[in-house]
């Protein structure tokens, strides 16, 4: 019963519960500033707790939790990301008069991302998911003028019981299969037997997967994310994208790679399929879209096919890749958030394809970040992405998924397709409209889009850090 | 043998009630059939040895969920009728045989388990206590103080976010 | 000084004349070209006969001199130097293109007087005699290739001399083309000897060929090589290039088109002659297809108006002489020929050049006639000239051409055939040679007369003499049965063979001089019939024969022949790449593939639809996808 | 002093002094990119006379930890093959750059800027010891080419950006998973900790089948940067979209980099999978010699005709380097120096010519009246290009044939085609431009001091070459026998070894 | 306290089974609603449905098992499925609100 071995979750709940506070006190200008000083105050003491307390495993609340490497990595990234939501969201038009709302439920969402990483029993793994699923579906919606934003909220919402649902059956037939819900029993109960030796555990293993790829937004289980994403506020798509498919990846590797990994041989073949899947759909589908959220969102479910080659790889190199990934995905697609919350900003329809012409040569900043968040995603050397890829591909050469190389592979060249476009509309055509307005880049979201890129650089030259990073999370992972 | 008759009523009775929920088109009817299914749930939790989860599915869910579902139907009145065609009539069918082909693999996964599905469950009071208010308390104070903590934060989003989604809000002056 | 040196400065000096005149900043004024031009040639001219001088005072078998500037190379197990090899037939090679080089320069400074890019006329012809000693000094393969390649490069640059006329500038795309289909079989023989010796240096190949290279192996790179010369000294297939060459000034007709550079051919099989030795059908090969030259081109000389296409037609003929005596491994004799050729020949363009320059550039004979009584002196020399080349006793071309045809004649069956064969020819020669000379000064003027005739000045006059001299005389160098200078001198660098040239006898040698000398008359007097006479009769008899006439005036259609065959169907199939297999082929691969793409594309986004549930039955599929997976593939295992 | 990582790092560091200058500075842009270009041109000489000449195997090597943990290590070095490329690389861009800086460039600081970039990355792809730095390099030098075509290009950059990316992306990341799967499978093999490094790899024993497969993942994208045919579709459209000074780049060195890397990387690691290839990419070599050529001849444009030609060329060294001869591989490294040189006089000479207002073939004629020192120029650049016996590019393409005509007699046979119709389609190139009827000024396209200083150098080392070619093949041979001796023994096994006596 | 836990109901003499194809039943009921409904309200309703069904299987592998977790298990699930609807509803209300049509299948701006 140690309190802690969850500081951040309690600092985060605290910060949440203090934001939700100050919306309520008269001082307009508390009103308004309060609550994101109180969540950057409390993601910072979050950050800084999580990097001390880096270390070995402890077990918290009667092995409700954990505290490990893993999970720490996890909130850091997690704690991250929301920090970067925040300030972008800090001219956000759902956010203004309710701040305290808005920073309150994107703590809570924060909150439950913690917990999913932290899950060491599968009732905090699914109540963690679904703190951070109903956060959302009231985040997506907040615009309640804009009939896109409720669609999103609504589409989110349904389908998201519905993943919920499928999820929750696949872990009550893991818990039927086993008897209990603590994953270290789980994982002492079938560590000797293969998954296909009870069906009842491929069936849970099944449904989990579903449950889990809907969350991490894999093929065929994506389709509302494009929606979701092109409706949603920017920021909170930002969050969304990167913080949501962080912590779906987490409860990944805690329920596959580090609870079953002696049915790795069954379970790898259904998750290697989803990557593909959703490698070829996501990118596929990504060429022709018009609207950069929407497209980002496709890419998104790209990536998690990406990622997910290194949780099939199911071994330690297969973990720290999808880790090193994760960490790359965040920094690239965040940049990439910051450069549309921009934008929006700047002119109307700011997400379409067509509002970047000639971005890249009237703010050559915000232009080369995004260039080289875009290429990074792409996978061009020496950024982090190329590296993220290679030690994937690594992992699956590794573990004779040589087939799932190459369909990465070939998915990369169909990514070339749009985010190069992107990329040629922004620094090869010329502006269209001259209604562009030219305001100052607001700070935060400035200086957002620039540590993303200036991470994406970093990652890959100090590359090994990173790795020793996240090698030692996976090792923790594996290790019983 | 009442076990049995209790059963096969409870179970007919959540089946058929949701039958009605998912076929009646008018939400207030199908929100009262669910009200039946509900209470058959319960009744059922009751046979499984869990009085307070049956408990709290009555009192919580028919009760208060219910409740608000029904308050929010008689606030929008009788708007919802009216629809136009079905745009998914080609996707259903393959959906509703996916579903059916889903139901066939988990008869298949569960009739090859290796937990024993034929034998009677161990008689209440044989095996340990696990169904009883103090059962419950004790594992949630103790084994699951985690989960049980963090419901809290599920509600308070659950309030915020309701009063924030329901509230009359106009566009604030964003700078966008 | 030793050869060697005497060697490089002679390869040197018309270098560096062709480096100064191109690199001068301006057109020079026309003094100092013609000083740099000629002089380089005649310093070049006197240091060759030192050299000669040198060799003369040395031991017959001691006079090769192979000298190395520097390791050009050293690449795999193969070291090749850049080094020059001075040898009896490099330097007998050598005094003819510089001496009979430097007269035509000489010749040229008045003759091109008159010219645009005067400077550049000099620098490419210094630039020709280079590369031609390069050929012919080379110490190895690789140098005897680069200048190989070089004449046939400053060839084009010199038919290519007037380059705003489209036929010159065609010309002398052809005549290059031509040249490089030489140059890759010098270069394909060159890597089977590589692959075989393990060496291209002449002395190491020449000395280990008995021994390593097999009977096909010799036999395919004496083709090979025979594939160089055929192209260079334009024997039959490869030969169209040579009478169109004639859009070139006529000095450079004369030097490079009739003197030297076409009769590389000859040398190269003189020089290669061990390997021929070892090849004996290629070596038949090699005097059939001179005896078709030959004798084609002599036909086809018979019937040409332009006066220059006639003389080039006449080289042809002439190296087929050459060739089908090499073949016949009678290769004193062929560079007998070479020699003296290089005399009569080049006397004879750079007569023909007078009467054109007096002409104001006419070529046509049937603008000609009568021009005997306006350039007496020309006339001279230019009977001397016909004299020598159609057989007359007691000039140059007579001794030279019995001594290879009385080794055809000593040479079995197949020699005999083409003993016949090189008589019918020098029947036509005569002909040919006496038609031109008739028609050009005898009869009366042209029609309209003669206005302005150019007169040539000494610097024209003086070489063309020079040149009559050695037309006349140079052929007393090796009279049969009397003395043999020439088999002589080249005997150490030639002799050897297994097979050898054939014995020939005294019996050989009076039949074959009788006959040309009858078959010379023969010619000479059914020229003076048709032509000399009286000039109508050759109007008269225009209609003859009409259809052979022509196909011989087209030289027998081989130009129409390798257009249909070659040029246009590769043109096309280009085309076709072009225009078809380019947009389609590889591009629609990529654009294929990208348009599939794009269409599994509409499908993912018309599925996704907006429609919550249409997500929702997705979810459901994919779980039955994976659950069939696991159930069916899983289970399987 | 690190001196192969110095000469990636100087060039870099000038294109990031780009971004340091104020908006407009372009004049101190010029400086930059000149002073880093030329440091850059000063260090190479510098590695050059540093260089042992005799000896095989990397030299002057760097190397650092990069992520050692998955086998990322910066290893850099310069070998026999590669020092000639990096100099080739060095003294071009350095042209480049100055030509550009003072006589034509728009938006200088990007411009020069992304020019140094990808002199960075072409030198570090030359240099790099390690297969991850390789392909780092390999798809880093891309970036900067994608924004030189498509900034500065003609009307068509768009697509012919996206194709060239395209294109040359499929074959990049076919071979990041050969890259990764060497990596692995060495390790498997060997049993050691991951390595990539180049040299390391040469000596594991890969099985027959993981070698083909391997070489031939390798081989594709190497086949697609040459081009090879037929995976050229993208050439034309970049030659011609992409501005002259960035093509002449693009075929003079990138071209290069699918050569080296096939000499360097495809065959020493896999000679198995390369023995077992040679006949497919000879095939291909060879009938795209034959169709370049014969493309070359009927192109409309200029620079089509250049770049088709650079096509057959570059088939011939691919030959030199599958022979698996001594002679032909030194050979094929003289012929990619050769081969760039010459081909970036060539597009330097048609930047020229198209100063007469049009690059189309049939625009202009006789422009040689106008432009003697052109004229003459353009001569002997033609003539190089054609590969006449005494010119440069001869020695290279005579020591490629010569090898391939001993070991696959076959193929020497259908090049030399090739060797024929290079003289068609180079003399048509000449002739229609300089000679032929007036049209068009010639005096527009003479020779003006830049132009003289940018190609003159150029030709001078043509000349150099020509005369002593021994300069650069004799520094090459120990590097060409490493990389090529385990091939050739796969492809001549030694007597009595393999060979199944009969009864 | 005591009451509850000697309360005679539930004497085990139905086997897990039945519980479960009921839980399923239930599960796919749910399912099938969701598919057919296009009404927000009754699409919630048919969430409960799956979410209840999970209950059932949940509470009858602890009982399977003699293990609270399950319960405790169903009971975070009735919280998380009150949680949804309230969520639900003021979603419902919000569109309401906007006079939007109370029609999943007319709220599909978003696509492609």
């Amino acid at each position: 019963m140690t309190v802690s071995s969850s500081i951040p979750l309690l600092i985060i709940s605290g910060a949440a519960c203090l934001a939700l506070l100050l919306a309520v006190v008269p001082h307009a200008a508390l009103r308004r500033m309060g609550p994101s000083a109180v969540g950057g105050l409390g993601i910072f003491a979050a950050l800084v707790v999580c990097v001390a307390r880096w270390g070995d495993r402890t077990v918290g609340y009667a092995g409700n939790v954990y505290e490990d490497r893993l999970s720490l990595l996890i909130s850091i990234l997690v704690l991250l990301a929301a920090g970067a939501t925040i300030a972008l969201s800090l001219r956000e038009p759902a956010s203004v008069d309710r701040r305290g709302e808005y920073v309150g439920l994107v703590l809570l969402s924060t909150a439950g991302m913690i917990l999913t990483a932290q899950a060491s029993d599968l009732i905090v793994i699914f109540l963690g998911i679904e703190l951070l699923s109903v956060a959302l579906y009231v985040l997506c919606a907040l615009e309640v003028w804009r009939s896109r934003s409720l669609e999103a909220g609504l589409k989110y919402l349904i389908t998201g019981a519905v993943g919920a649902s499928v999820l929750l059956y696949g872990l009550a037939f893991l818990y039927g299969a086993t008897g209990s819900t603590a994953l270290a029993d789980i994982g002492a109960k079938l560590g000797d037997v293969t998954l296909t030796s009870d069906p009842l555990v491929t069936a849970a293993m099944v449904l989990i997967v579903a449950g889990l790829a809907f969350k991490a937004s894999a093929a065929p289980f994506h389709m509302w994310a494009p929606d979701v994403y092109e409706g949603a506020p920017t920021p909170i798509t930002a969050f969304m994208a990167t913080a949501t498919k962080v912590a779906a990846f987490a409860a990944f590797l805690r329920i596959f790679v580090g609870t079953l990994p002696a049915g790795r041989d069954d379970w790898r073949v259904i998750i290697a399929m989803v990557a593909a899947a959703s490698i070829l759909i996501g990118n596929i589908a990504a060429l022709r879209q018009q609207n950069v959220k929407r497209m980002l969102a496709y890419s998104g479910v790209a990536q998690a096919g990406y990622l997910l080659i290194g949780v099939a790889a199911g071994s330690v190199v297969g973990t720290r890749a999808t880790l090193y990934y994760l960490i790359a995905y965040v920094a690239m697609t965040l940049g990439m958030f910051a450069i549309v919350v921009h934008r929006e900003r700047e002119v109307e329809d700011g997400d379409d394809v067509d509002a970047y012409r000639g971005y890249g040569r009237a703010r050559p900043a915000m232009g080369i970040a995004g260039t080289i968040c875009l290429l990074s995603l792409a996978g061009f050397p020496p950024l982090a992405g190329f590296v993220g890829k290679f030690l994937l591909f690594g992992a699956a050469v590794d573990h004779d998924l040589v087939w799932l190389a190459i369909v990465g592979a070939v998915g990369s060249i169909l990514s070339l397709g749009y985010y190069l476009r992107l990329v040629a509309v922004m620094w090869m055509d010329d502006p269209k409209r001259a209604d562009a307005r030219h305001l100052p880049v607001p700070g935060a979201v400035g200086a957002v889009a620039i540590s993303c890129a200036v991470a994406v650089v970093a990652l890959a030259l100090a590359a090994a850090g990173v790795l020793d990073a996240a090698g030692g999370a996976a090792e923790t992972l594996l290790s019983p | 043998m009442g076990e049995q008759i209790t059963f096969a009523v409870a179970a007919i009775a959540a089946m058929s009630c949701g039958v009605c929920v998912v076929s009646l088109r008018n939400a207030f009817q199908a929100t009262v059939a669910l009200i039946g299914t509900l209470l058959s749930v319960a009744l059922l939790f009751l046979l499984q040895a869990a009085p307070f989860v049956a408990a709290i599915q009555i009192i919580v869910y028919a009760g208060a969920i219910v409740v608000l579902f029904l308050f929010v139907i008689a606030y929008l009145g009788e708007r919802q009728a009216d629809l136009g065609p079905d745009r998914a009539w080609r996707v259903q069918p393959l959906a509703l045989i996916a579903v059916g082909v889903v139901g066939a693999l988990g008869a298949v996964a569960l009739l090859n388990a290796n937990i024993r599905l034929q034998d009677k469950l161990v008689t209440l009071g044989e095996g340990p206590d696990i169904g009883s208010p103090k059962a419950i308390g004790d594992a949630f104070l103790r084994r699951y103080l985690v989960p049980f903590e963090v419901t809290s934060l599920v509600l308070l989003v659950a309030a915020v976010g309701a009063v924030m989604l329901a509230k009359r809000a106009v566009q604030a002056e964003g700078s966008r | 000084m030793t050869a060697s040196v005497l060697g490089w400065l002679v390869l040197g000096l018309p270098l560096l004349g062709a480096l100064v005149l191109s690199l001068w900043p301006s057109e020079p004024p026309q003094t100092v070209t013609r000083v740099i031009g000629c002089g380089s040639m005649l310093l070049a001219f006197i240091l060759t006969l030192a050299t000669w001088g040198t060799l003369l005072g040395e031991n017959p078998e001691e006079r090769t001199h192979v000298s190395s500037l520097w390791r050009w190379i050293e690449i795999g197990d193969l070291r090749v130097d850049l080094a020059i090899r001075i040898d009896q037939l490099s330097v007998l090679m050598m005094l003819v293109i510089t001496g009979v080089g430097f007269l035509i320069h000489l010749y040229s400074t008045e003759y091109m007087a008159h010219d645009v890019g005067y400077r550049r006329f000099f620098a490419q012809m210094n630039f020709f005699v280079f590369s031609m000693l390069l050929l012919v000094e080379a110490g190895n393969f690789v140098f005897l290739i680069i200048g190989w390649a070089l004449v046939g490069l400053a060839s084009y640059l010199l038919i290519g001399f007037y380059d705003d006329r489209p036929s010159a500038v065609a010309a002398a795309r052809k005549a290059f083309v031509i040249n490089v289909i030489g140059d890759v079989g010098l270069v394909f023989a060159a890597f089977i000897l590589l692959a075989k010796t393990g060496t291209l240096d002449f002395d190491q190949v020449f000395a280990s060929a008995p021994k390593t290279l097999d009977g096909y192996a010799a036999e395919a790179v004496a083709l090979l090589l025979f594939v160089g010369a055929a192209a260079k000294s334009a024997q039959v297939p490869l030969h169209t290039w040579l009478p169109d060459a004639m859009e070139g000034p006529t000095p450079v007709s004369a030097l490079i088109h009739a003197a030297t550079m076409v009769t590389a051919g000859v040398y190269l099989i003189v020089r290669c002659n061990v390997l021929y030795e070892l090849a004996p059908s290629a070596s038949n090969v090699v005097a059939i297809v001179g005896a078709i030259t030959l004798l084609l081109a002599a036909t086809i000389a018979t019937v040409q108006v332009d006066i220059k296409r006639v003389l080039a037609w006449s080289t042809v003929s002439q190296i087929g002489y050459m060739i089908m005596g090499a073949g016949l491994h009678a290769y004193s004799s062929s560079m007998f020929h070479f020699l003296t050729h290089a005399f009569f020949k080049a006397l004879l363009f750079l007569g023909a050049g007078i009467v054109i320059h007096a002409l104001l550039g006419e070529q046509s004979l049937d603008r000609m006639g009568g021009l005997g009584k306006h350039l007496r002196g020309v006339m001279l020399m230019m009977a001397i000239g016909c004299m020598a080349i159609a057989g007359v006793p007691g000039l140059s071309g007579f001794f030279s051409k019995d001594a290879i045809l009385a080794h055809a004649w000593s040479a079995g069956a197949l020699g005999k055939c083409l003993w016949v064969v090189g008589i019918v020819a020098a029947a036509l020669t005569a002909f040919y040679m006496f038609r031109l000379f008739f028609r050009t000064f005898m009869g009366p003027d042209r029609e309209g007369g003669y206005e302005h005739l150019h007169m040539p000045g000494w610097a024209m006059t003086v070489p063309v003499a020079i040149l009559t001299v050695g037309a006349a005389i140079v052929g007393w160098i090796e009279i049969p049965g009397v003395w043999d200078a020439m088999t002589t001198w080249l005997d150490p660098v030639v002799a050897g063979g297994p097979l050898g040239p054939a014995e020939v006898t005294h019996s050989a040698e009076w039949i074959t001089g009788i006959a040309s000398t009858l078959v010379a008359a023969g010619g000479i007097v059914v020229a003076w019939q048709i032509f000399g006479r009286d000039p109508k009769r050759r109007l008269e008899l225009a209609g003859v024969a009409r259809g052979p006439r022509s196909v011989l005036r087209d030289a027998y259609r081989f130009d129409d022949i390798f257009e249909g065959t070659v040029i246009e169907p590769t043109k096309q199939i280009g085309e076709v790449f072009l225009t078809k297999v380019e947009p389609r082929g590889a591009q629609g691969l990529v654009d294929g593939a990208s348009s599939l793409v794009r269409v599994i594309s509409g499908v993912i986004s018309r599925l996704e639809g907006g429609l919550v549930r249409g997500y929702t039955a997705a979810m459901v599929g994919g779980v039955v996808v994976l659950g069939l997976i696991a159930t069916v593939l899983l289970r399987a295992n | 002093m690190p001196w192969t990582t110095v000469l990636i790092i100087v060039p870099l560091l000038g294109a990031l002094s780009m971004f340091a200058l104020p908006e407009g500075g372009a004049l101190q842009a010029r400086i930059h990119a000149v002073v880093a270009s030329l440091i850059t041109l000063v260090l190479s000489f510098e590695l050059l006379r540093r260089f042992d000449r005799d000896a095989g195997g990397l030299q002057l090597v760097d190397s650092h930890d990069w992520a050692s943990s998955v086998g990322l290590r910066w290893t850099t070095g310069v070998d026999g093959i590669s020092i000639w490329l990096v100099l080739l690389t060095t003294l071009l861009f350095f042209i480049a750059i100055a030509y550009s800086a003072f006589a034509w460039c728009d938006r200088p600081r990007a411009y020069l800027g992304l020019l140094l970039l990808a002199e960075a990355a072409l030198i570090g792809l030359f240099v790099a010891g390690d297969l991850v730095l390789f392909y780092v390099f390999w798809e880093a030098m891309l970036i900067p080419f994608i924004f030189l075509v498509g900034l500065w290009g003609d009307e068509n950059r768009r697509s012919a950006t996206i194709q060239f990316v395209i294109y040359t992306m499929v074959g990049s990341l076919i071979m990041l998973v050969a890259v990764v799967a060497t990596g692995i499978l060495a390790q498997r093999h060997t049993g050691g900790a991951y390595t990539f490094t180049i040299a390391d790899l040469a000596g594991v024993d890969f099985t027959e089948r993981e070698s083909t497969w391997l070489f031939a993942g390798f081989a594709l994208a190497f086949a697609i940067k040459l081009p090879l045919f037929p995976f050229h579709a993208w050439l034309p459209k970049v030659y011609s979209a992409a501005p002259i000074l960035v093509t002449a780049l693009l075929a003079a060195v990138m071209s290069k980099a699918g050569v080296y890397g096939l000499l360097r990387v495809g065959v020493p690691t896999f000679p198995v999978g390369a023995d077992n290839l040679t006949p497919v990419l000879l095939t291909l070599a060879v009938l795209g010699i034959i169709y370049g050529s014969l493309v070359a001849w009927r192109a409309e444009t200029m620079r089509l005709v250049v770049g088709y030609s650079s096509l057959a060329h570059l088939g011939f060294i691919v030959l030199g380097i599958m022979a698996f001869d001594l002679q032909a591989g030194q050979g094929a490294v003289l012929q990619m120096v050769n081969h760039g040189l010459v081909v970036a006089a060539t597009f330097g000479i048609v930047a020229m010519l198209a100063r007469t207002g049009s690059e189309q073939m049939d625009r202009v004629s006789g422009l040689g009246a106008g432009a003697p020192w052109l004229g003459g120029v353009f001569l002997i650049v033609a003539m190089a290009a054609l590969a006449i016996p005494g010119s440069n590019a001869f020695v290279g393409e005579f020591f490629i044939l010569a090898g391939v005509f001993r070991e696959h007699t076959w193929a020497a046979i259908l090049a030399c085609i090739g060797m024929v119709y290079a003289a068609v389609y180079m003399l048509r190139l000449y002739q229609d431009m300089m000679n032929g009827p007036r049209v068009g000024d010639g005096r527009k396209a003479e020779f003006r001091l830049p132009d003289a200083l940018a190609i003159l150098p150029i030709v001078l080392l043509m000349g150099l070459i020509a005369l002593w070619p021994q300069s650069i093949v004799g520094g090459t041979r120990e590097s060409v026998k490493r990389a090529i001796e385990p091939a050739r023994a796969v492809a001549h096994p030694p007597a009595g070894v393999g060979e199944v006596p009969l009864p | 306290m005591e009451l509850a836990v000697t309360t005679p109901v539930g004497t085990g003499e139905i086997p897990l089974g039945f519980y479960l194809a009921l839980s399923g039943a239930l599960f796919l009921l749910g399912l099938v609603g969701v598919l057919i409904r296009r009404n927000p309200l009754l699409l919630l309703l048919a969430v409960e449905l799956m979410l209840n069904g999970a209950n059932v299987a949940l509470v009858g592998f602890a009982r399977y098992w003699n293990d609270t977790g399950g319960q405790i298990f169903a009971l975070i699930v009735m919280v998380v499925a009150a949680a949804e609807v309230v969520i639900g509803l003021g979603l419902v209300v919000a569109i309401f609100r906007q006079r939007l049509e109370l029609d999943v299948d007319e709220l599909s701006r978003l696509r492609g």
